[in-house]
């Protein structure tokens, strides 16, 4: 294998894994975006899709194609009933009792589900055959080719529900100026709900992705890609969506270059570097606008 | 020696020139007005003068000195305060506190003296305790000295915002639309407060106002902008008659 | 709705205040009890490394379930009190004080990963307690007192035994080997695997450490093929070694895997990626021994599950500790240490006696895993 | 004058009574050498909450990275402590504070990019900084990387964490009655008007970012030399966030209430160990209603006052009688 293959081979890796924090970062901006709440429980909801398809899969026994919508469905109603239940009391309250509520919805998620799954992860059912497929000096897992496609897919789709369709449009509204959607017309309780809803749903198919690429699950898997694709997410300017997706990609080939050129346990700090890097030079992350305050 | 002498001040943010070819004179315990239509760029030459925006061009003398480059606390230390458009309270804190926290400055001891509580702690503490309620007093707000900022009648917020200025000790003040939102009975006592402290602290005071009957009221000299130029200088009554002012505000 | 809101929260305020005090005021339970010896155990049995603990500490309930159904020692039933580290430093440390202070046990068995029992073997060798840990295996934990010992053996110990069998049994010439460099089993054994390998002729052609939340081996493993090295050692715990056993088979690796005991368990993770992977073990399940095959069918009857090797370790433990308080003859600490120190029984993993470090001195099995089982390859003897 | 000294009076002979009374509650066995751990455990929670508070709760900057600071307090004073030759008390003073002078260095230097962000951004960058600092000492020689440090000497007691806590307590109660303290929450009330009256905002920013590192340190130091071994991963982000639950639930620039939510998270896990694996669901479950029902903290703006207490006399800072909800 030579040089270039080496390179070109590590940045599909940091592609793969860019693209499942990309999905998951989607959720985080577009939650910000609407109610400007870090939500900290939707590294969870990752958990929750990757439990859900396995519960689906190996208890049920039920069809591929069903076991893998099931759950998307149940966490984009878990998303709903979460902001429904521990967000939308606080909507007024100070920023950090929301954002503290959002913690203890994470903390509750993680110990309902290891109270009900136990302290073992549990090995995820093989979805996709893992075994690579050459192309020229390089191989590719069918798993990296199949997440790939389906996350720009699903970014694909979300960029044109959110500038074509109406409810798109109101989702817009409502995060430039939730007062003014309002008069408008625009129900802003439902469309922060389809916003959770959106974001949960996306998601659990990262939750999927995730547990396919690693597939061992456990309470906690959440916390990790959450937290960095919450980093994608500022990074690319938070509330920004293409930022976010930018953000993602960024992150994951970070990732994977550190870990394949400089040293594997360096690749967070790393990445946390490039974080402390852009936000020095672009206070608003890569595509955020410089905002002053008005005086 | 003019108290401020500006010499072709002007800001630009991008490619658009927000102000330009500023040039002003104020002289101590002088009342001057900034007039002009909206968007004209008046609230821009108050952020220039306080050192919120650093210009792109000119200089801003200030006793003498260029102030161009200073940080807004450091402006302030010269002796130049301001109040907002959209009033700037420490909302959170007592009318009391307000004021104190603009007293900061003109306080001595140190962080060591203040954590181990040393003499002048306590000395220092007493003394702009007494000041504070005294300048409460000068407003009539003595009795509101323990309400919580945000909960006090707007009329009032304006005043405390003036208030806590005149703190900070200033020789300029520059108040940014002292009536806005206030009727016609609050806009004739803040015109009488006006005139009471240019009189009492011996100031130059520099505001901007919408409102004419104020500024026409009490301004000695008025400065009109538009499009961020001064189209005019000159008593009330020369404002009155000049055309491109007119012009200005009728939009030709 | 807001008179609700306040009540709420007033009884909230008081729910907690109300906890805390009486959390300060808590009595002791424990007393001087004659009528039973009391042995404490510390283990995690929630947190991430969950599944040693439990299974250490079913092994460990099982062998007193077992004395104390013929009769106990010195005539007195064993009282087993055990707490939960949560394979964390600080709950470790006040474990073992709960168990001291309040419980006051006459031993200690634990705790069950390296660090935890870092934590506590300063304050145990204070105390001169005795204390044996089944299955830490960080070469410092018996330094810190002579009455500290251990069922398991030590890290440097396994990864030699590995290096050499990838030198003599398989003729490899070209090792790569991933370790988790936050962990000091998994540092430990690679060190030595390292050190070895190369001093007996072999290269490591790579040498990679990773983090302890790593998921993504990818990067790591291609450099590793770049490589092409005859065997791979993945010395960590065996939920790792699933993932990284897949992600190898995902870029492409032929090499042989080969492990140390977190191994024990891929087999439910991913039985086909590590498939011809060699590991060693403290026993295996195939050893015909009636110690042996006696445990596993009594381990099946309680738990209804193979016991893993810490379950063994932990079994293991339990008879070390009461034959040394029967031939001592009375729970007093010195007297006790210093018949651990005399150890020489025969039990699940095999004949144990004791050396100058009070590390046990015993067998290793090597086992290989064919057909999605784990079998004994061969034994291998210390000397 | 008088009242003043009637106060410090009663302040320091009602703190030496505690200690006495707690001391003696040691020596008669009644509190033993494990609830002993809590109370000491309490101490540095107190230390850790009460600094934290002075960036977020006073200055008004949400900071993610206290773990960070904890970290480079506990690792310096652990290595310092193991090297030099001192007896007991002066070696865990000497290596504590160099613990958190080292600490506040590093703060220090992060203040600069930190506070040129806002909001979340400064939120997300400190959360960075804290992570960073865990990884370069995951992957130090002398911190024992990965493997954790071990063999730090028992040098810390119930007697040091406690007067170290009243201390330090003190320290930031005084400081914040002080034209700084004020200085500092006039930054967290409006930064613009803060400045349009004479304070240096990046100054006292600085400075409040500092101090809190600084004890954040103190804090690490103590808690090394309790726990006796450090590993990188008890400084991870979630430390923060622990910290940071404390503060808000304690409520945000209220130092009692800091004080209180010590208190009751650091009792609260060992009390709900009694449900088993039912204690961190029902540990959440209390922290949303918590937040639901008290969004502004346990204490709110009230601050306990031992005088006030005693003379009857209610202080009438934050008297509001109208609340002000809705946005801004």
């Amino acid at each position: 294998m030579d040089v270039l293959a080496k390179f070109l081979q590590q940045l599909i890796n940091g592609i793969h894994v860019g693209s499942i924090y990309a999905l998951i970062a989607l959720g985080y901006t577009m939650v910000y975006g609407i109610i400007k709440l870090i939500n900290f429980a939707h590294g969870d909801i990752i958990m929750m899709g990757a439990y859900f398809t396995f519960v689906c899969i190996v208890t049920f026994n039920l069809p591929i194609g069903v076991a893998l919508i099931t759950p998307v469905i149940l966490c984009l109603l878990s998303g709903i009933l979460i902001e429904r239940v521990a967000y939308k009391p606080l909507r007024n309250s100070p920023r950090l009792s929301a954002l503290i509520t959002a913690i203890g919805v994470s903390f509750l998620l993680e110990n309902v589900f290891f109270k009900k799954f136990g302290q073992n992860p549990i090995p995820f059912p093989q979805i996709i055959n893992p075994s690579p497929i050459s192309l020229g000096p390089l191989q590719i897992s069918r798993i990296t080719f199949i997440t790939v496609l389906i996350s720009v897919l699903l970014m694909i789709l979300l960029d044109l529900f959110i500038k074509k369709t109406k409810p798109g449009k109101a989702m817009r509204a409502v995060s430039e100026d939730p007062g003014a959607a309002q008069l408008m017309g625009i129900n802003v309780n439902s469309t922060i709900s389809l916003t959770f809803a959106t974001g949960s749903a996306l998601g659990a198919v990262g939750g999927i992705l995730y547990s396919i690429a690693y597939p061992l699950i456990d309470p906690f898997m959440g916390v990790m890609p959450g937290l960095k694709a919450f980093v994608a997410a500022v990074l690319g300017g938070i509330g920004i969506i293409p930022g976010a997706m930018l953000g993602g990609f960024i992150m994951g080939i970070a990732e994977s270059l550190t870990k394949g050129y400089i040293s594997s346990q360096l690749a967070d700090a790393v990445v946390f570097g490039i974080l402390i890097v852009v936000l020095s030079l672009k206070p608003s992350g890569l595509l955020g606008k410089n905002v002053k305050e008005k005086v | 020696m003019a108290l401020l002498e500006t010499k072709d001040l002007g800001i630009a943010f991008g490619g658009l020139r927000a102000v330009g070819d500023f040039n002003i004179k104020i002289d101590e315990k002088e009342l001057v007005g900034l007039i002009g239509p909206n968007g004209a760029g008046k609230t821009t030459v108050f952020n220039l003068l306080t050192g919120v925006y650093l210009p792109t061009e000119g200089a801003i003398y200030f006793n003498g000195e260029n102030i161009v480059g200073k940080k807004p606390f450091e402006i302030v230390e010269k002796g130049i305060t301001r109040t907002f458009q959209n009033i700037r309270l420490f909302k959170d804190l007592s009318v009391l506190e307000n004021v104190k926290i603009a007293f900061h400055h003109k306080m001595k001891y140190s962080i060591a003296a203040g954590i181990f509580r040393l003499n002048a702690y306590w000395k220092e503490e007493k003394e702009i305790e007494e000041k504070a309620m005294e300048l409460l007093k000068l407003f009539d707000m003595q009795d509101a000295a323990y309400t919580t900022a945000k909960n006090l009648p707007y009329g009032q917020q304006r005043k405390l915002e003036i208030a806590r200025a005149l703190a900070a000790d200033p020789k300029l003040l520059l108040l940014d639309e002292p009536a806005a939102g206030m009727n016609p009975q609050e806009t004739k006592e803040l015109m009488e407060t006006i005139h009471f402290i240019r009189d009492k602290f011996k100031i130059a005071i520099l505001l901007i106002e919408h409102d004419m009957s104020l500024v026409m009221g009490i301004c000695e000299r008025i400065i009109v902008i538009d499009y961020g130029m001064i189209i005019a200088t000159g008593t009330p009554e020369e404002i009155k008659r000049n055309k491109k002012v007119i012009g200005a505000y009728l939009g030709e | 709705m807001r008179r609700l809101r306040k009540l709420m929260s007033l009884t909230l305020t008081g729910v907690l205040l109300a906890g805390a005090l009486a959390g300060c005021g808590q009595k002791d339970s424990g007393s001087a009890d004659s009528d039973v010896i009391k042995i404490g155990g510390i283990a995690p049995l929630t947190g991430n490394v969950a599944v040693y603990g439990v299974a250490a500490s079913n092994g460990a309930k099982l062998a007193i379930e077992e004395i104390n159904a013929s009769g106990g020692i010195l005539g007195k039933k064993i009282e087993y009190i055990e707490y939960d580290d949560k394979g964390d430093t600080t709950e470790a440390v006040n474990a073992y004080k709960k168990l001291v202070n309040n419980n006051k046990v006459n031993a200690i068995i634990g705790a069950v990963t390296s660090k935890p029992t870092l934590a506590i073997t300063p304050l145990a060798a204070k105390e001169g307690i005795p204390m044996i840990t089944p299955t830490a295996t960080a070469l410092d934990v018996t330094a810190a007192g002579t009455n500290i010992f251990r069922t398991c053996f030590i890290d440097p110990y396994q990864g030699e035994i590995m290096a050499k069998f990838a030198l003599e049994n398989l003729n490899a010439s070209k090792a790569a080997v991933l370790y988790n460099t936050a962990d000091d089993y998994s540092l430990g054994v690679a060190e030595a695997f390292k050190n070895y390998f190369e001093a007996n002729g072999g290269t490591v052609v790579s040498y990679e450490g990773y983090g302890a939340d790593e998921k993504d081996y990818k990067a790591i493993l291609t450099n590793v093929k770049t490589q092409n090295p005859d065997v791979l050692f993945l010395p960590d715990y065996y939920n790792t070694v699933g993932l990284i056993a897949q992600q190898v088979k995902e870029v492409g690796i032929n090499a042989t895997l080969l492990g140390a005991d977190g191994w024990d368990g891929v087999l439910t993770v991913a039985p086909e990626a590590v498939e011809g992977g060699y590991f060693c073990n403290h026993y295996s399940t195939d050893d015909t021994a009636e110690e042996v095959q006696n445990f596993i069918k009594k381990y099946k009857e309680t738990y209804n599950e193979d016991p893993v090797s810490f379950a063994a370790l932990g079994y293991d433990t339990v008879k070390i500790l009461a034959a040394a308080i029967e031939k001592a003859g009375t729970t007093d600490y010195d007297a006790v240490v210093k018949a651990l120190a005399e150890t020489n029984i025969t039990s699940v993993t095999g004949t144990i006696t004791y050396d100058e470090n009070r590390n046990p001195v015993k067998d290793v099995a090597i086992i290989k895993i064919e057909n999605g089982q784990n079998r004994l390859y061969t034994k291998v003897n210390p000397q | 004058m008088n009242s003043r000294l009637k106060a410090n009076i009663i302040n320091t002979t009602s703190i030496i009574l505690i200690y006495i009374i707690l001391v003696l509650l040691i020596r008669i066995g009644f509190i033993n050498n494990y609830y002993e751990g809590i109370l000491i455990e309490m101490g540095i929670n107190i230390i850790l909450a009460v600094s934290l508070n002075l960036a977020t709760g006073y200055l008004g900057q949400l900071t993610l990275g206290h773990a960070g600071f904890m970290a480079i307090g506990a690792y310096t004073a652990a290595i310092l402590s193991a090297r030099m030759n001192l007896p007991d008390l002066p070696l865990l003073l000497v290596s504590i504070v160099l613990g958190g002078l080292l600490a506040a260095f590093f703060a220090f230097l992060m203040a600069i990019p930190v506070f040129r962000l806002r909001g979340d951004y400064l939120a997300i960058l400190t959360l960075g900084f804290g992570e960073i600092i865990r990884v370069i000492i995951l992957n130090m020689k002398i911190t024992g990387g990965g493997k954790g440090l071990s063999g730090i000497l028992p040098l810390t007691s119930f007697s040091t964490v406690y007067f170290i806590t009243v201390i330090t307590v003190t320290i930031f109660y005084t400081l914040i009655n002080s034209r700084h303290g004020r200085a500092i929450i006039s930054i967290r009330e409006d930064e613009i008007a803060a400045e349009a009256v004479g304070i240096s905002t990046k100054y006292y920013k600085t400075f409040a970012f500092t101090l809190a590192a600084f004890f954040a340190g103190v804090a690490g130091g103590l808690f090394a030399h309790h726990t006796l071994v450090l590993d990188p991963k008890d400084f991870n982000f979630i430390r923060s966030i622990e910290i940071l639950i404390i503060v808000v639930l304690g409520g945000m620039g209220n130092l009692t209430g800091s004080v209180l939510a010590a208190i009751i998270i650091t009792i609260l896990p060992r009390l709900l160990m009694g449900f088993a694996d039912w204690n961190m669901i029902i540990y959440s479950v209390l922290l949303i209603a918590m937040m639901l029902f008290k969004p502004g903290g346990l204490l709110e703006k009230r601050e306990f006052s031992l005088n006030g207490l005693l003379s009857g006399k209610k202080k009438s800072q934050g008297n509001t009688p109208v609340k002000n909800e809705g946005s801004e």
